[in-house]
């Protein structure tokens, strides 16, 4: 019983992995940026609902305002930062440095702004019931996975079956085609980008509810999101999704065999092995040398 | 005349797909051969596959004689392998000078062997090499900042300043401008001269009639044909496929 | 979902506070330079409010008494409730500040400000950390808190009363965790308990949902959780959230303010010193009537500590001016050897060879969101 | 006064070569560690146990804390061999969040959270060097040495054929450089000066812990090198002096509330390294790229 608890309270925290690190996998694999700053969009997006919610608004509102927030965010590190770099360079080092610098900028901004404790918005929905002998579940796993399989399944058929969405997945295979698909790659690159960062608000509204919020929130969103981009095979978004999925249940059950501390640790030494002997991830294609 | 580098059957695919099948090329020495076909014939990846920068599925690689088969690129480099890539690949924060030196510096700690005589012959090997090219007034620049035909030079200056007996230069002459191809001409020239082997990738068939000694013609993978120059391009059936792909 | 450790902060900080320095460093001469050590900012900056209005207030009572010829200056450094935080600042009261005489808090904190301070001659008062390597840390350390085998020596009895003998303990992996660790794991067996499991916890992690599963696989008949701050009120939210409906534990820490609000909180039953304000001597009525004057709420035993602390300065540093003798660390030393028992609040304080000091201990627990004497 | 001078110097001397170490791996090999905190940590716990179980002698911590980081930086030669860009800055998170659980799981070697505490005064061949003043001038006598032997290092063949590497490693295989055997090397050299770094942080503290070679750590030092310039001797020194001297600078601003000064610290120099991408991506020491 306790791998069955376990293994459901990796699945809740999974689906929040597997919905942020999709967000991180759709706009790596439509505008090779290594967007690092993704963690910040989740943090931002967590403390707008946080600061509605207190504020006495419903959840709803909150909710909307992270992801007027998040999506906002998006934009302008795609306008006013990765597209002066891409202009005069394009090395992607230079961009990782300067995404990971507004990630730094963002957090500094919350300390400011909410202090460095952790906070949280009382739920109902997060206190478990025994539903079988042993086994306890808080109404907010049902929200959880059930946000992640919509979610998932509107993004994957926005992708096939629209002609934006097949732009998408074209721009990172071949640039060429889409002109005469008569699609910008600029309009892409936003809606990729608008896109991916309004997948980081679902996460980020119910780890406002379940564990809280804290300023250093945004480095490990971008942490967990950049593991399983990589495990899952990078550009994957079917594969970044099930990588978080299985980052989450991994650190949950590591729990039952080894020390509880190895649980922060255990996704990040999947992440290696991965690098180590499988780099093209579980869907990726071979990585070049 | 010796043979001092030949490929026997080589093999290689690509996830399924054939980019290299069962292809045997003889390089003689002091000859010219000429690579070419139309895009995707799979010239480059026989370069890969002859300096140990992809491992062949099958098949072997002879340097006078004896198998280099997967062997690491920089030990085929060593036995005097020089080559050039279509993408230049200039050590680009370097200045022309260091690029050069780095090419053909034998070693990499912090002493070379041979001590102050050998160091002397490599600087003075530095300065012709830069001199024959034209980039002396350069020599201080960085690799990035140079122009585009400068950029060229300083690749094919890197290979002859190592004083390598084999070069492979993948499309060392597209693009430049009629002066500037003279002088590459002319350069390739006085490097046979010197007894240099040479197979470059060309897809411009004047300097292709003007170097070559000898064509082979690659389609899909394959070697279509090999012959003298007036022969491979009087072939009506090769100058069709050659020139059929490249209007696609 | 997604909390780890506390990511970019600590270490930006770490280096901040050696370097804040130059505003503070311009020494005023003629005053007494005191240092505090504690965390000021952060999930912890709770203790730090709490333990230097203690402290506040004895300076309030030496200023207004005359007992000193000199003026005490308060130096903050925030210690971050970290070990580095703690080395850091220590370094820094101790070579810049050059203060005699420093308060600090919490078990890792002053285990790494200990050697240093020690090393150059500093008096250091814990009134707030417990682990119980705090005992014979440095002949320049000194508490006047009892310590953790106190607290936890003073629960045995009441846990073989209620029947609470299986024991899980979910603990902070740091010197204060592993000390009640120990405690328990040699104590438990002298009630007939036993501890069914231990699950140690970085300080700074926030996902307590496997580790419920754990404690709850483990069946005790009480949890026991050993850490500080902020993270003990996620730990009881989580574990009450994750259907641990057995009797919580903890120690004198978690008798803050935001813990004890916690509707998850109630029932929760913690170990301390017996505070009793309604003692007649004269120093405790002063604090405690000022304390509620001042503050419109009752002291806590963090108050009282501090109070103390800060007091026992002004005990041994008047003595040390009237023999003509420098304030400096050595010669407080001697002071406190040579003097041994102090007026403190709540009775006579004396001081055992190994820089503790005893008290009486009593058993809490909350009950409507205060804390309550229950043995 | 003195006394702070002395101690930001010494300070900025340690953090200058850790700065310096990790320059030869991303400056001049290319190879963009975010895990170098790991081995400064590495060097510091060497240095530390030495001390504590031997003989406080600092010339044999620092020659102790560099051995034993070169050894170990074995586990980041071999994700450099296998993986570039992207998937290397992926497989260095990774090392460096196992490495911090190993940190503070390691009791015997590390004391976990608690620290090594009560390291001995540093002595120099017996003669006590402790003091501020000798330990600064010792710690500079590194720092000079160390620069030194990175410029002799650079400035020749070796250096020429990192360089090379960096800037195209099949063009270097091609010109007959031992790509792994170099790379290893690189890595081997910045390793092991991060960690003689760490012995003498450890010497400076008297104390060390988790907590100074964490994530954050690695990201400082990377923003030391970055913002001061990479591939160049002066680079990361500015790049030290800057980030150190920024928190005491903002301590004479008086409108910004102590607790605070973390925080704006960590926003100005986020924007730093955001604005410097944009608009000065060879840092301020470098030349333009």
């Amino acid at each position: 019983m306790l791998f069955l608890q376990l293994l459901v309270s990796g699945i809740q925290t999974g689906a929040i992995y597997a919905l942020t690190a999709a967000g991180f996998a759709l706009i790596f694999g439509a505008t090779r940026v290594f967007h690092v700053a993704h963690g910040a969009a989740f943090a931002l997006a967590g403390y707008s609902f946080l600061a509605l919610s207190q504020a006495g608004f419903p959840w709803f509102v909150g909710a909307g305002a992270a992801l007027v927030v998040a999506v906002a965010f998006g934009l302008f590190m795609d306008f006013l930062v990765y597209r002066p770099i891409q202009r005069h360079e394009g090395s992607f080092f230079t961009v990782f440095v300067a995404a990971f610098g507004m990630s730094i900028v963002v957090q500094s901004l919350i300390e400011l702004g909410f202090g460095r404790g952790f906070v949280v918005v009382a739920s109902p929905l997060t206190r478990a019931h025994e539903v079988l002998p042993g086994l306890y579940l808080a109404d907010i796993f049902w929200v959880a996975v059930g946000v992640a399989l919509l979610l998932f399944g509107a993004v994957t058929l926005f992708l096939e079956r629209t002609r934006i969405g097949i732009g998408l997945r074209a721009l990172s295979e071949n640039p060429e085609l889409l002109r005469a698909f008569g699609l910008s790659s600029r309009r892409l690159s936003m809606v990729a980008f608008g896109l991916g960062s309004a997948l980081a608000v679902p996460g980020a509204v119910l780890t406002a509810m379940t564990s809280g919020l804290q300023p250093a929130i945004a480095a490990q969103v971008m942490l967990v999101s950049l593991a399983a981009a990589v495990v899952g095979g990078i550009g994957s978004l079917r594969g970044a999704a099930l990588a978080g999925l299985l980052l989450g249940v991994v650190e949950n059950l590591v729990v039952s065999v080894l020390d509880t501390q190895w649980s922060a640790a255990a996704g990040f030494v999947v992440l290696f092995a991965f690098i180590l002997f499988k780099p093209s991830g579980l869907f990726g294609q071979a990585v070049a040398r | 005349m010796g043979v001092p580098f030949s490929i026997r059957g080589l093999d290689k695919k690509f996830g399924g797909l054939a980019a290299v099948q069962n292809v045997d090329l003889d390089l003689q020495e002091g000859v010219t051969t000429a690579l070419v076909g139309p895009n995707g014939a799979g010239k480059t990846t026989l370069f890969n596959l002859a300096t140990g920068h992809i491992i062949p599925d099958g098949g072997e690689v002879l340097l006078d004689g004896k198998s280099v088969l997967g062997q690491s690129p920089h030990l085929i480099a060593r036995m005097g392998v020089a080559r050039s890539f279509q993408d230049l690949r200039l050590f680009g924060r370097m200045s022309v000078r260091d690029n050069v030196r780095a090419a053909i510096e034998p070693t990499a700690w912090l002493w070379q062997p041979g001590g102050g005589s050998a160091a002397r012959k490599r600087e003075a090997a530095v300065d012709a090499a830069l001199d024959r090219c034209g980039l002396t007034k350069q020599a201080d620049a960085r690799a990035v900042d140079l122009a585009y035909a400068e950029r060229k030079f300083l690749s094919v200056a890197r290979i002859l300043a190592t004083g390598a007996r084999i070069w492979l230069l993948d499309e060392p002459a597209s693009g430049l401008d009629p002066h500037s191809r003279a002088r590459f001409v002319q350069l390739v020239r006085d490097a046979v001269a010197e007894g240099v082997t040479i197979c470059l990738i060309e897809h411009n068939l004047d300097i292709v009639t003007e170097l070559a000694d000898r064509i082979a013609f690659l389609d899909r993978g394959a070697k279509l044909a090999e012959g003298a120059p007036q022969e491979i391009l009087r072939d009506p059936k090769l100058i069709g496929i050659y020139f059929g792909e490249q209007r696609t | 979902m997604l909390h780890r450790r506390s990511l970019l902060a600590a270490t930006a900080l770490g280096l901040a506070s050696p370097l804040a320095a130059p505003r503070l460093a311009r020494a005023q001469a003629g005053s007494h330079v005191i240092g505090t050590l504690f965390p000021m900012a952060g999930p912890n900056a709770e203790y730090g409010g709490i333990f230097t209005s203690g402290i506040q207030l004895a300076i309030e009572h030496i200023t207004a008494d005359k007992w000193l010829q000199k003026p005490i200056e308060l130096r903050a450094q925030d210690s971050q409730g970290t070990p580095q935080g703690g080395a850091v600042g220590m370094t820094k009261l101790a070579n810049v500040d050059r203060a005699p005489y420093v308060l600090l808090g919490f078990t890792g904190v002053s285990k790494a400000a200990a050697p240093i301070g020690t090393r150059n001659k500093v008096v250091m008062i814990n009134g707030g950390g417990v682990g119980p390597d705090l005992a014979e840390l440095s002949p320049y350390f000194w508490n006047v808190i009892p310590l953790v085998n106190q607290e936890v020596q003073a629960m045995l009895p009441w846990l073989q009363a209620q029947k609470l003998l299986k024991i899980a303990l979910v603990y902070v992996d740091d010197p204060l965790g592993t000390g009640v660790l120990a405690e328990l794991k040699n104590g438990l067996p002298g009630i007939g308990g036993q501890l069914v499991g231990s699950f140690s916890i970085p300080p700074a992690t926030q996902q307590f949902a496997a580790i419920a599963a754990r404690v709850r696989d483990s069946k005790p008949d009480a949890v026991y959780f050993a850490s500080y701050g902020a993270q003990q009120s996620q730990i009881v939210k989580q574990l009450r959230d994750n259907g641990i409906s057995q009797p919580l534990l903890t120690y004198s820490g978690g008798s803050i303010p935001s813990v004890q609000a916690l509707p998850e909180a109630e029932g929760l039953v913690l170990s301390g010193q017996a505070a009793d304000w309604t003692r007649d001597d004269a120093v405790t009525k002063r604090f405690v009537t000022d304390w509620r004057a001042k503050h419109n709420s009752e002291p806590t035993a963090y108050h009282q500590n501090y109070y103390n602390g800060m007091r026992l300065f002004g005990l041994l540093a008047q003595g040390l001016e009237k023999a003509g003798k420098p304030v400096d660390g050595e010669n407080l030393r001697e002071e406190w050897l040579r003097v041994k028992r102090f007026a403190f609040v709540g009775g006579e304080g004396v001081f055992e060879e190994r820089g503790t000091m005893s008290m009486p201990m009593q058993i809490n627990q909350v009950r409507g969101g205060r804390s309550q004497k229950i043995a | 006064m003195i006394a702070y001078l002395l101690n930001l110097a010494t300070l900025a001397t340690i953090f200058g070569i850790l700065a310096a170490s990790l320059n030869v791996l991303i400056g001049y090999a290319g190879i963009f560690s975010i895990a170098h905190a790991v081995f400064f940590g590495l060097g510091a716990y060497a240095g530390a146990q030495l001390a504590l179980q031997f003989i406080p002698d600092v010339l044999l911590a620092c020659l102790a804390g560099g051995a034993i980081s070169a050894a170990l930086s074995l586990c980041l030669a071999l994700p450099a061999l296998r993986v570039r860009g992207e998937y290397f800055v992926a497989a260095s998170l990774g090392l460096q969040m196992m490495a911090v659980t190993v940190f503070s799981e390691a009791h015997a070697l590390t004391g976990g959270h608690g620290g090594l505490v009560g390291i001995p005064p540093a002595t120099l061949f017996g003669a006590d060097v402790s003091g501020p003043a000798p330990f600064l001038v010792f710690a500079l006598a590194v720092l000079g040495l160390l620069l030194l032997a990175v410029r002799l290092l650079m400035r020749g063949s070796f250096g020429r054929a990192l360089m090379a590497i960096r800037d195209s490693e099949s063009a270097a295989e091609a010109f007959g450089k031992d790509v792994r055997a170099l790379k290893t090397l690189a890595v081997a050299l910045g390793c092991a000066m991060a960690g003689v770094a760490g012995a003498l942080f450890a010497f400076y503290m008297a104390f060390v812990n988790v907590e100074s070679f964490t994530l954050e750590q690695s990201i400082l030092v990377m923003a030391m090198v970055i913002i001061g310039g990479t591939a160049t001797l002066a680079g990361p020194l500015i790049g030290v002096l800057l980030l150190l001297l920024l928190p005491a600078g903002l301590s004479f601003l008086p409108f910004i509330p102590p607790t605070q000064i973390g925080a704006v610290q960590q926003l100005i120099y986020g924007l730093a390294m955001t604005l410097l991408m944009i608009f000065r991506p060879a840092g301020i020491a470098g030349g333009r790229r």
